[in-house]
């Protein structure tokens, strides 16, 4: 059967929401772990992603017609590599703070599953505008995804949300904070929640369709 | 003596999964199954060990001595890359049951973040593994690839037998598959807190 | 300008060194398979997750020519991914003329 | 073709790539540079804040930093130091900046980078931790508080900061950093004067009780003080210490700890100058009694204690070392005691050979004033409260009066606190003038709870002084006179005799013998004698026996006299017909004494009777006693 064309709104709509790498692809997980110990750490991981992902779905999306299948998934990993490393040096001369804070994990970008997953599941297959709105979609539903578990974890390990030092929010007195929460363990736990909760939204909506 | 305190800090109170969050998808992905785990397992220590190897003689003897270790990334990858897809096409054509049990799980590891972690932080972040100041050595490279690696196989494998005995009782149907997996190895990385107080 | 010319040499001696072995290799170490093989696992996302619980996109897709996997085990898989997947099996027997049948 | 084209792409793709970083590497390194000078600078005004903008901010490359995680020094002549360093916090590498003044004192620190966890390791960076450093002296920021929690990065920042401190002391404070050796010489000098000259003696002294080491103090003309190196088991380890005593007053001039491998927080808290500094000019008295100062809110009672005893120790080595006081060893104090107790200047000589020693006394001595005896020591031991050591004291009596005049525990092991009492200066009293029937009768104290020893005592005393009245006031003791028995029933035991005479008066007195009877038939002929005995049976029940030989038939017959409770048992298994399992084959067990001759008695033993063997063992003894005694006195012949 014909298969209708999506439109470039409903490509980025499917990346922000329904197909979310975080909550539903379960994409980059390692950086969904790590580097949300603070919401001013995913933002700017997220940040990074958004950068790198558009930026390499771009370039995917150019050279795709002139890749041997052979060099294909080095060339593409050069790509972002590069692109991670432009990155890296750029964090590192205008938010130098959060670079640190990044640590290792802003180089691993690079091995992001989800920037190398949407080059060769995209990028690859479709023109340049269509893979930037597919990287900048999910990108941000990526970036919306971690944000969301280092809020919880943030908030109710460390009590109080502080966003590049001058911003913070004091709200849950230190007897009360969970402090696992913002141990590497913590992740864990919050993100299981997290994901359970939408589980259990998506499906309660599937079966009303059903009914429907 | 260092050599034991870098391995075991390797294997269990910087565990690769359960504290330093690399190579997380295969972990929830390739553990339904103690078999898979095991051949996970043995794929991993594989290309960890190799990769970091061939990283740190790069690093030390190309980057370093002529001023480009911003190429760090980008040649660690390609070459990284490059060396499995070789050894995976090497595997399946010489030897079939090598690369059932094995091969078949390399390119999955060409992109699990564990194998470009460790090689960057041997390197690049040398200081942060082996302490400030220490002069890092080949050997003690190995070594903590190694640990890194057997703390990868048994967290991979105590993980799997876990979710097997799991598959018997009943799980809420939202909490079914990752969400379930995710809240054991919450627990799995608490008890591996306890090693914290070894060193 | 001494930088430069460094960094020129060294991705050309890396990446023409690679290139060679790869391609070569490629040729060498070929292995027949089932050409559906290779049009499945292209066909799949190739995030190599192994979050479906097979080792990679690739054995995903043997697993689905062995009729093992489900093609809903793949996560990162959308509707439209499944929708190919079954299309193509559906037009494209094996040698023997035996179609594969295919797990949503 | 393909090839080409694989290799022409991939080289392509690297080369754009690398050049575009390169590209990137050379615009935003300047930017970096640039940012991380502007910051460190920014810091350096906040760290020193004496900085004014025309001082110049030149890092000074002179220094090696080797092993010190400093990564550079700014030195501004006249207003002070800035460090920057790095360490390995909990999940990063935490680099910050210090700054010191001229005087030795914190004028600031900041964190520059780090990436630990929020409300954890990276409280680091907040105020109200490096609000604590500006005016902390450089050598003891000990008051700086960490965050509970976050030991290794707070830890590691105060572990950092120490190294920093050592660099800069041996650098520009020109304290040369000190080796231990030089360390330990130092405190020498300290502890006694200045330019002292240090001369190791041990060789000329024995040394004990932890001393590992003596040595002179020499002010260039003589010796003012000894220096003692000691050590110590503590809590956790060893520790070691030296203390130097003045040679003149004999009291301690100062102490400092060497090693120390307490517990930290804990035990260490006796290497704290604050604890040290008690040390000096400390009365030896003090430091004899252990009277020290504990460190305020420390709790090392192990520690605390076993500095105590090894203090007593040295402080008894060096008194019997330097002062000529003699430390007693155990047989001058006992020599001391027996002296105090009789006459000063006593001759004391030991008779023990002369007597025949009996119940636990082992030693007789005789003590003498030069002209006369004047006391006699009994040396004895008897079982206390501990089953398994004896209590072991001697006892003086006066030769003129007989009452005791003295007494002293030697050895005891009893209760602590309870029997261990005896030993008491303040038991001993009581026995400084006792009368002799005081101790006869067990008037002495009670101990509370401890009358199981003292009660021991009591009997252990009742025989010393039996012994002592026997042997020095001539009395014969516990010879009581014979005891009669009827008639009726030495006829039970030979019914052929017609009349009995007691004939115990002629032989030796033997306390199992109540008397003994010559039976003799109406042609007035000796046919036998008749032993009247008594033995104590189970649970010291008194059981009295008639035990004759007949001279006609040359046999021995056995009655028993009494009916009590352990001879009724006793009889009754003895009854037993002699299944098997039972040692004896008669229908009853007396009959095994039967027919049977003395020589017999004597060669062939008769077997006791399982389940009964207290008693039927004490008849068997007391028989061969009796059987032995007749022999031995030749009564009628000794058959």
């Amino acid at each position: 059967m014909p298969r209708r064309e999506k439109s470039i709104r409903e490509i980025f709509s499917n990346g922000l929401l329904k197909q979310n790498p975080t909550f539903v692809q379960f994409l980059g997980m390692c950086p969904t772990l790590a580097v949300t110990k603070s919401v001013e750490s995913a933002l700017g991981m997220g940040a990074g992603v958004i950068f790198v992902l558009v930026l390499s779905n771009i370039a995917v999306s150019l050279v795709r017609n002139y890749v041997p299948k052979e060099v294909r998934i080095p060339i593409y990993i050069v790509i972002i590599a590069s692109l991670v490393t432009v990155l890296e040096m750029i964090m590192k001369a205008f938010v130098p703070d959060l670079a640190a804070s990044l640590g290792t994990f802003l180089s691993l970008i690079v091995v992001n599953c989800l920037i190398l997953g949407r080059a060769e599941a995209f990028a690859s297959k479709n023109g340049p505008l269509k893979s930037a709105a597919d990287g900048l979609g999910m990108a941000l539903g990526f970036t919306g995804g971690i944000v969301l578990i280092a809020f919880f974890r943030e908030l109710l390990g460390a009590g109080s949300i502080t966003i590049w030092g001058s911003l913070k929010l004091d709200l849950i007195p230190e007897l009360y904070q969970v402090n696992i929460l913002v141990q590497s363990a913590g992740a864990f736990l919050v993100f299981g929640i997290l994901v359970s909760q939408i589980n259990k939204y998506r499906m309660n909506k599937a079966d009303r369709n059903e009914e429907v | 003596m260092e050599l034991i305190a870098i391995a075991f800090g390797a294997i269990f109170v910087n565990n690769v999964v359960l504290q330093q969050f690399y190579g997380l998808c295969p972990f929830l992905g390739v553990s339904t199954k103690k078999s898979s785990a095991l051949s996970m397992g043995m794929a991993v220590t594989f290309v960890i060990t190799l990769s970091t190897i061939i990283a740190f003689l790069l690093y030390d003897l190309v980057l370093v001595p002529n001023n480009i270790t911003y190429l760090s990334t980008i040649v660690f990858i390609l070459v990284i890359a490059s060396f499995v897809q070789l050894v995976e096409m090497f595997i399946k054509k010489f030897s079939a049951p090598l690369y059932s049990a094995l091969g078949v799980y390399l390119p999955l590891i060409t992109t699990n973040c564990a194998v470009l972690g460790v090689a960057i932080d041997t390197t690049v972040n040398g200081s942060k593994i082996f302490g400030v100041g220490t002069d890092v050595t080949l050997i003690m490279v190995t070594v903590y690839a190694l640990g890194i690696s057997i703390g990868y196989s048994l967290v991979i494998f105590l993980f799997s037998a876990i979710r097997e005995e799991m598959d018997a009782y009943p799980i809420k149907r939202n909490w079914q598959g990752i969400p379930i997996a995710l809240i054991t190895a919450f627990i799995m990385a608490m008890v591996f807190y306890g090693f914290g107080g070894i060193v | 300008m001494d930088g430069i010319v460094i960094v020129i040499i060294l991705a050309l001696v890396v990446s023409i060194g690679l290139a060679l072995l790869l391609s070569f290799a490629s040729v060498a170490l070929h292995v027949e398979e089932d050409p559906r093989l290779q049009d499945v696992t292209d066909l799949l996302p190739n995030q190599n997750c192994g979050l479906c619980g097979n080792p990679g996109c690739k054995a995903m897709a043997q697993s689905i020519l062995d009729e093992d996997s489900r093609l809903s085990q793949c996560k990162p898989g959308d509707q439209e991914m499944r929708e190919l997947i079954k299309e193509y099996l559906e037009e494209h027997p094996d040698e023997s003329g035996e179609y594969v049948k295919v797990k949503m | 073709m393909k090839h080409i084209t694989i290799v022409v792409t991939l080289s392509i793709v690297v080369l754009v790539a690398s050049v575009m970083v390169f590209f990137v590497e050379a615009w935003t390194t300047p930017i970096i540079d640039d940012y991380n000078f502007e910051q460190a600078n920014l810091a350096k005004f906040e760290v020193l804040p004496l900085l004014e903008g025309s001082d110049s901010l030149e890092a000074d490359l002179s220094y090696d930093f080797t092993g010190t995680s400093i990564t550079e020094v700014i030195v501004i002549p006249g207003k002070g130091y800035i460090y920057t360093a790095e360490f390995q916090g909990f999940q990063s590498i935490i680099t910050y900046m210090v700054g010191f003044d001229t005087n030795g004192n914190i004028t600031g620190y900041k964190t520059l980078i780090q990436g630990d966890t929020p409300g954890l390791g990276a409280e680091i960076a907040k105020d109200w931790y490096k609000d604590q450093f500006p005016g902390v002296s450089i050598n003891d920021f000990s008051e700086i508080d960490g965050l509970v929690g976050a030991t290794i990065t707070f830890g590691g920042s105060a572990a950092s900061l120490s190294k920093v401190v050592d660099f800069h002391n041996s650098t520009f404070e020109g304290v040369v950093l000190e080796t231990p050796a030089e360390k330990l010489a130092r405190w020498k000098k300290e502890i006694t004067i200045d330019n002292a000259v240090i001369t190791d003696v041990s060789g000329d002294y024995t040394l004990s009780g932890g001393i590992s080491r003596i040595e002179f103090a020499n002010d260039g003309s003589k010796d003012v003080a000894v220096i003692y190196t000691v050590d110590f088991e503590g809590y956790a380890g060893i520790v070691e210490y030296i203390i130097a005593l003045d040679l003149v007053t004999n009291d301690v001039i100062g102490l400092r700890i060497v090693t120390n491998e307490e517990t930290a927080g804990i035990g260490s808290v006796i290497s704290e100058e604050s604890f040290q500094t008690q040390f000096d000019a400390m009365l030896q008295i003090d430091a004899l009694n252990g009277n020290i100062d504990e460190v305020a809110g420390s709790s090392a009672p192990i520690t605390y204690g076993a500095l105590k005893g090894s203090l007593t120790e040295l402080i008894n080595f060096h008194k019997s070392a330097f002062e000529g006081e003699v430390i007693e060893t155990f047989n001058e104090k006992i020599l001391r005691w027996k002296n105090e107790i009789t006459v000063d200047n006593a001759i004391i000589t030991d008779v023990s050979l002369d007597y025949t020693l009996t119940d636990g006394i082992y030693k007789v001595e005789l003590v003498n004033n030069g002209s006369t005896d004047v006391a006699v020591i009994y040396t004895t031991e008897f079982i206390g409260y501990n089953p398994s050591e004896t209590v072991v004291y001697f006892i003086a009596f006066d030769l003129v009066t007989n009452d005791i005049i003295g007494f002293r525990v030697m050895y005891q092991s009893e209760t602590p606190g309870l029997g261990a009492k005896i030993a008491d200066d303040s038991y001993f009293v009581q026995f400084d003038d006792l009368l002799q029937a005081d101790a006869l009768a067990g008037n002495i104290d009670d101990l509370a709870g401890a009358t199981i020893t003292t009660g021991g005592l009591k009997t252990s005393l009742v025989d010393v002084v039996n012994f002592h009245k026997v042997e020095f006031q001539g009395e014969v003791i516990g010879i009581p006179d014979p005891v009669e028995m009827s008639d009726a029933n030495l006829l039970l035991a030979l019914p052929d005799a017609v009349t009995f005479t007691s004939v115990y008066g002629d032989y030796t007195y033997l306390e199992d013998i109540l008397n003994i009877y010559e039976a003799k038939n109406a042609a007035d002929e000796v046919v036998g004698y008749i032993y009247y005995g008594h033995v104590k049976g189970y649970g010291a029940d008194n059981i009295e026996f008639l035990f004759s030989t007949d001279k006609v038939t040359n046999t021995v017959e056995i009655v028993i006299l009494n009916d009590t409770q352990s001879w009724d048992l006793a009889d009754e298994y003895a009854n037993y017909d002699g299944s098997a399992g039972l040692d004896f084959n008669t229908s009853t067990w007396l009959e095994n004494f039967e027919g049977t001759t003395l020589q017999m008695l004597l060669t062939t033993p008769v077997d006791t009777v399982a389940g009964v063997s207290t008693t039927t063992g004490a008849m068997i003894s007391v028989i061969e006693t009796i059987a032995q005694y007749h022999t031995d006195e030749s009564i009628g012949g000794g058959n």
